[in-house]
C-alpha cells in the first residue's frame, strides 16, 4: 500500500486532531482476554489501527539452561512486526529497534511479576505487532500485561501503557502514526497504577522540561484510564468463564 | 541437517486411546475420517497490507497478510515478476515453536503453499513485469501461523488464496526513470484456485484433515493440491513411514472432492 | 558455463527424447559402492549427467546432545549441490530447497533403517551433488540407501528411488534437466520394494488423477529395475572384498 | 529475545556494603550523589578516521571514530544522508563482553546514543546530500569500548559528540557519472550539541554517573539528553524497577544543570 | 575467536610408535621422509563447470570446480577482475568435519591456497576486465575436500591448477548496455604454475606430505608455495610449535625439488 | 579519509623510504604495558602508525565448556579491527582474513605459554587494531606477549614479531602501508629469542630462496631489537608498580 501524504495541518481551527480527537482524547481501544487455544495466557488490543496479539507461555523449564536464574524466575520477552504490518514489507528477521523494544517492554513488566515464586523457570512473552499504528509499545504492553494475567501468572498489579506528544507546538495524548511521524516530540510511559511507579519511560524529538512535566501527567492519566478498560475486560473473561463453568455444571447434572 | 524431530511427550496411554479409537473408525472430536473440522474466512482484516485473510481450521489460526511491492526478477527469468511465500510460525502459536530463522517446519510449509499457487499458475507472473529484466511487481504472501492445533498446510494454503483474490493493487508504469503507480486500485490477476487437502495415515486409517493431537500419532501425512479442473498441482508426502499404492489413490480421490468444496468456501468470502 | 537453449522439440517424430530415450526408458545408471576411505559407508551414482556422492557416519555419539531420542537413533540427513554443480554457481549456505529435500530424503529411508537398535546415538547421512541433472533427489536416494548398506546398517529392504514427468502431454520416466524445466509435471516416487510402500511423494506441475496413476505405476516400476542395479552394486562389492580377503590370507599363507 | 540478564556475581556483602553507604548519602569513591567521576577527553588520535575522540569517565574508556563515505540513501528519505551509530563491547573490556554480533546492551546504547543526535538535529543531514535520491554522505560514528566501569552511555555520548565536532571531511560533487572530491577539507556541520546525563536509582537515593559497582546494585537507570537550548532530546529508562514522578523531575532539573557543565568541556577540547 | 583445537582421540600408544618410528627416519607408511603419496590427477569430470580437476593424494580425495560467471570489480581494483577461492570440507569426508559456515581450517586452506594462485600472478586479473569499474569475470575457485588423509593443501592447489588450466572460457564483450559472450571457448589465460609443498615437523624429524596420521603427531607444520621460476609466492607456519631457521632453509630447498616434480605431473595431465 | 596515492619512488636516490628510513630500520615503536583497568593483563603497542590493544583475561573456565582440554588450558585469540582502523570503513563482523590471523597469532604464542599448568581453563587474547598501518599482525603479537606477562601468565619467553619486505627489489624491514601495497613481498615473522624458534612465518610476493634466507636473518635481527624493548617496557611497569607499593607501604606507616 503507498504511504499516505503528509497532512497539511495536524491540528485544525476547532483544535481537532486529523482524526478528530481532541488533543487530550485517547483512540477507540478494543481489549480482549484468552483469545489464542495454546498459549498459556494471551490478550488481543486494537487502539486505533494497531492490532496486536500478546500471549504468555510460563512459568516453564528455562530454556537454554544457563539463563535460568537460583532465585527468579527469568522473563523473556519478544516485540515482534508482522512482515505485512507495516507499510513498506518489513523482513521477519529482528530489526535492532525491535530487539531495544523487546528489552524496555520487558523491564515495563519485571517489577510487578512476582518471580521470586518460580525460581529456575522462565515465563516467555510475545508480544505480535499484526498491524502498527503509532504507539505499538505502549498498547503491547497493555495488551501483554492482560495476557500475564490470563496466564493466572502472579502479579502485584496491572500495568498500563499510553504515549504522549507534541504535534504543532501542543502536547497531545496517543499520537497516531502520521502524528508520530510529522510531530515533534514522542514520550511512551508505562505506570505501575496504584504504586504511580513509571516502569518505561522514553523520549524522543524536542521537549522543555516543563512540557515533559506536564506530558507526563496526561501520560499517567491515560494509564489510569486504561487500566480501567484492563480490568474491565479481565472481568468480562472472568463472567464469561465462570458462566461457562456454571453451563457445564448445570448440563454435567442433568447427564 | 535435517534430523528425526522429538515430538512433545504426550502421555503413551492418551496416545494409545486416540489411535485405537481411530482404529475403530471414530476420531476424539467425533467427526468422521472424511471430515474436515469447521473453517471460517474473514478477509481484509489487515488495511496496511494489500491482501490479508484469517482462517480458523478448527482451533488452528492463520493470518496471512499479501504485500506488493516493486523490486528486481530474477536474471534467468528476465520477464516474469516475482511470488515468494514466507512462513512464520511464531511462538505464541505453541509451545514448541520458538524464536528464530524459519525451521525445517516453516520452509517445507511456505514451499508446499508456495509450489500449489505456482505450479496451478494462480499468479500470472508474466503480467507483473513493469520494465523487463529490470523492474517488477513483487508479491510478497506472509503466512503467520497464529494458533497450532494441526493441519497448518491446508489453512495456510486457504488463507494464501483468500489473501490474493482480497489483494487490491496499483498499476506501476515507467516514467522516464521512476516507477510511478497509475490512478486507481485493481485486483490481482488470479487464474486458479488450488486448494491443499491433507491427510494423516493413523495405524491403518487415512484421515482428512488431521487435528494436532492426530499428528502426534500418525505415522505419515500426504498433501495434495488440486486446481480449479481438479488437476494435481502439487503434492508432499511427510513423516516417519510411507503410503501404498492403493493408499495414494483414495487420498487423491477424495482430495478432488473436498478440495472443491474447501475452494467454494474460500472464495464465497474471499470474492466477496 | 553458459545455459543450454530450449529445445525446439522435447519428443520427435519416431517419439524418442532429447537424449534418444523411449518415454519409458531410464538414464544410463552407474552405481559404486565403498569409494571413500574415512566414511563408515559411501556409494556413488552416475544417471544421466548427474554425479552424486552418499557417504553415511554411524550409529555414533548423538551432537548436539539434545536431540538424542531415547527409545532409536536419530537419522541426520544433508541434501547439498556443490556451487559448480548447476550452471549458475550456487553459493554453498544451504537453500530453502536444499533444507526440504534433506527432509524429505530422510523421510524416506527413516522407515526401513532399523533405528531402535541404536538407541541416544545418531546415523548421518551425507548426500553430495557433485553435478545436477534432474531427478538428484531420486538418484540421491538411491545412492544412499547403498552407503546405509555399505556402513553395515540394519535395514529392512533397499530403498530405490525414480521421478517420472510429463513431457508434451506424455508421461515419461526419469526426466532429464531440459525435460524438467520445459516439461509439465514431475513425481519423484521412493519405493521400498518388496513390502511396495512409497515413502518419497513429491509433485509439481500439472496431473489429471488418471495421469497420476499412470504415472506412479511406471514409477514403481522403475524403482523396481534400480534396485535390482543396487543388489548387483551390492554383490560386486562383496564379491570384490571376498577376494581381497581371500587374497590376503593366500599372500599371509605364502608369507 | 531479551531475558533477565544474569549479575556477575558480586559478594552480598559488598553489595550491601555499597547499598548501606548509598542510603547513608555516601559513595565508594566519596563522591556526593550528584558529582560525575573525573572527564578527560582527546581528540584526533585516528588519522584513518575523519574524525575521533577518546573519552575516559573515571576508569572507563570510549574510543569513538567517524568515517564518512559516499553510499545511497534510504528510500523512504531521498533527501537525507545517513547518520549511523554502532557500539561495540569489545571484549577486552570487561570479562562479561563476548565476541559476536552485538548484544541487547549494545544496541541499546547505540541506539541511546543516536537518538540524542538524531532528535536534537545535531547533523543535518540533508546537507550530506550528493544527488538526491542517489548519492549521499553517510555519517558512520563507530564507538568502541575500552575499558567498562560503569555509565558507557554518557561517556559515548561525549565521545561521539567530540569526534563528530573533530571531523574533516572533502565536499563531494557528481562530476558526470562520477562522485569526486573538492579539494579542501571542512568540519562536518554540527548543530546541536546533545548531552547525555544518566541517573541510577539505588535503594531510594537517586545518583548520577554512576560506576560499575553502582550499576550492579541499582534498581532502576534513567537517561536524560539535554541539547544546547536545555531541551530535552532523548530519554531512556532502563532496569528492573522505575521511577516516581517526583523522582523524573528532580532527574530532568538535575540533567539540565549536569549537561551544561558536561557539555563545556567537550567542546573546549573538540572546538579546540 | 580461534581456540586450539582438540584432537580426535587416537590411542597414546599408536601415537608413540608412530613418532617412534619417525625417528627413527621410517613412515608408517614406508615412503622416505621426502616421498609424496601417489598422486592420481584426473581433468574435465564436471561438464557443467568451466573447469574441473580431481586430485588423489594416497587416500585423501579433492574435487576442484572452476567458474567464470561475470560480476563487479571490487571498488579499489576497477580494472581487475575478481579471483576467489572457496574450500568445502565437506562432511562425508571426514568424521571431524561438520556441516556449517567454513571453519578456520576451512578459511586458512583457502587462503594458503589463493596466495600460492595470486601472488604468483597464475591468472592474469586485468585480462578479465570487460567494462572498467563496471563488469568484469569472476573466476570461482570451488575446492570440495571429498576424503580427508592428510595434506589436503598440496592436493588442492594442485588441483585448484589442473582446474584452472582445463578450465574453457568465452570471451566476454560489451553490446550496448549487455554482456555478451564471443562464439568459441578459449582457456583461461594461465601464467604461472604455482606448487604448494607442505611439511610436518615430527619430533626433530621434517616429513614431506604429512598423511592424516602424521598430522596428529606433528608440532609443526609449513607449505613453502613455488612458482615456475623457483621463486617462493608463499608460505604459511601451522602448528602449536616453531621452527629454526636452519629447518626452514632445508625446507625451502627440498620444496623447490618437490614443486617441480609435481607441476611436471599436473601439467602432463592439464595441458592433455 | 581518502585514500593516499601511490608513491613514484619508494626509495630515494640517497636509499631511503618513504617516511626517511633505512632499509634495515625498524618504524618507532612506542610500548606501555597495564593500561586497562578491567583486563587481567593489558598493553598498547604504536608502531609507525599502528596503534594497537592487546588485552588477557584468564586462566578463566573455559566457555563453551566442549572447548576445554584436560591437559592444558586452552588459548583463545581474536584479532579484530575497528571500524575506523583503515581507510575503507571495515564492517565490524570478522573478516576471512581476520579469521585467520586469530589462528596464526595463536598459534605464534602457544609454543610459549606454560599451559599444562592450567587444565581445563582458558586464557583469552584479544589484539584490537585500533588504526592499522602495515605489520599489524607482528606488532599485535608483540604487544599480546606483554599483555600476556602483564596478566602473569607464566611463559618460557616473551616472542616478539617483524616483518621484512621487498621493495623496489631490496630487502626492506618492517612495510608501512604503502610500501607493503606496492611492494613485492611481504614475510612477517615471529620469534622465541632464546631457543631461536620462529613461531610465525607467513610470505606472500615473490622471493628467491636466498633472498629468503637473507630477509628470515634481518627478520630474526629485528625481533631480537624489539624483545630488548620489550624487556624495558615490563621493567619500567614493573619499576612503577615497585614505586607505588613503596609509597603506599610508606604512607601507611606514615598514616
Amino acid at each position: 500500500m503507498p504511504e499516505p501524504k503528509q497532512p497539511e495541518k495536524l491540528i485544525d481551527e476547532k483544535g481537532l486532531r486529523i482524526d478528530g480527537r481532541r488533543l487530550d482524547q485517547l483512540r477507540p481501544i478494543k481489549l480482549e482476554v484468552g483469545i489464542l487455544d495454546k498459549a498459556d495466557g494471551s490478550a488481543y488490543i486494537e487502539q486505533g489501527k494497531n492490532k496486536i496479539l500478546a500471549a504468555v507461555y510460563g512459568p516453564r523449564e528455562a530454556h537454554p539452561k544457563h539463563i535460568a536464574l537460583p532465585e527468579r524466575a527469568v522473563i523473556r520477552c519478544r516485540y515482534h512486526m508482522a512482515p505485512f504490518s507495516v507499510d513498506e514489507r518489513k523482513s521477519p528477521a529482528p530489526s535492532r529497534r525491535e530487539m531495544e523494544l523487546s528489552k524496555v517492554i520487558r523491564e515495563s513488566l519485571e517489577p510487578v511479576v512476582l518471580t521470586e515464586l518460580y525460581p529456575r523457570t522462565m515465563i516467555d512473552l510475545f508480544v505480535e505487532i499484526l498491524q502498527s499504528d503509532g504507539g505499538s509499545r505502549c498498547a503491547g504492553i497493555t495488551a501483554a500485561s492482560l495476557a500475564l494475567a490470563d496466564a493466572g501468572i502472579p502479579m502485584r498489579e496491572i500495568v498500563a501503557a499510553c504515549a504522549v506528544g507534541k504535534i504543532e507546538g501542543k502536547l497531545a495524548l496517543d499520537l497516531s502514526d502520521a502524528e508520530d511521524k510529522y510531530g515533534e516530540a514522542d514520550l511512551p510511559v508505562a505506570l505501575v497504577p496504584n504504586s504511580s511507579m513509571i516502569t518505561l519511560l522514553q523520549m524522543d524529538g524536542s521537549l522543555t522540561p516543563s512540557e515533559f512535566e506536564r506530558g507526563l501527567g496526561m501520560a499517567v492519566e491515560a494509564c489510569k484510564a486504561i487500566h480501567s478498560m484492563q480490568r474491565e475486560a479481565l472481568k468480562k473473561k472472568y463472567h464469561e468463564i465462570k458462566e461457562v463453568v456454571e453451563e457445564k455444571e448445570e448440563s454435567e447434572v442433568i447427564a | 541437517m535435517s534430523h528425526t524431530p522429538q515430538l512433545p511427550p504426550v502421555a503413551k496411554l492418551e496416545q494409545k486411546t486416540i489411535v485405537d479409537m481411530i482404529s475403530r473408525g471414530k476420531r476424539i472430536d467425533e467427526r468422521s475420517p472424511e471430515s474436515y473440522r469447521p473453517i471460517q474466512i474473514q478477509v481484509g482484516l489487515i488495511e496496511k497490507a494489500n491482501g490479508s485473510a484469517q482462517v480458523h481450521l478448527g482451533k488452528s489460526k492463520i493470518l496471512v497478510g499479501v504485500k506488493v511491492q516493486t523490486g528486481e526478477p530474477f536474471p534467468d527469468t528476465p520477464d516474469e515478476g516475482v511470488l515468494t511465500v514466507n512462513v512464520e510460525l511464531v511462538p505464541l502459536a505453541s509451545p514448541s515453536f520458538e524464536p528464530g530463522p524459519p525451521s525445517e517446519q516453516a520452509i517445507e510449509l511456505a514451499r508446499v503453499v508456495d509450489r500449489g499457487i505456482r505450479e496451478s499458475k494462480a499468479i500470472d507472473v508474466k503480467s507483473l513485469v513493469i520494465q523487463k529484466g529490470k523492474k517488477v511487481q513483487v508479491v510478497y504472501v506472509d503466512v503467520y501461523v497464529l494458533d497450532h492445533d494441526g493441519n497448518l498446510i491446508d489453512a495456510s494454503a486457504m488463507a494464501s488464496l483468500a489473501a490474493l483474490v482480497n489483494a487490491k493493487v496499483s498499476k506501476m508504469e515507467l516514467k522516464g526513470d521512476e516507477v510511478v503507480a497509475k490512478p486507481g486500485h485493481h485486483s490481482l490477476p488470479v487464474n486458479n484456485y488450488p486448494i491443499a487437502v491433507t491427510f494423516a495415515k493413523v495405524d491403518k486409517t487415512i484421515l482428512v484433515d488431521p487435528s494436532l493431537e492426530e499428528e502426534q500419532v500418525m505415522s505419515a501425512r500426504l498433501t495434495v493440491t488440486i486446481d480449479k479442473n481438479g488437476s494435481i498441482c502439487a503434492m508432499q508426502k511427510g513423516g516417519l513411514s510411507g503410503f501404498s499404492v492403493e493408499e495414494l489413490k483414495k487420498a487423491v480421490g477424495l482430495a478432488v472432492q473436498k478440495a472443491a468444496e474447501n475452494r467454494a468456501k474460500v472464495l464465497a468470502v474471499a470474492k466477496g
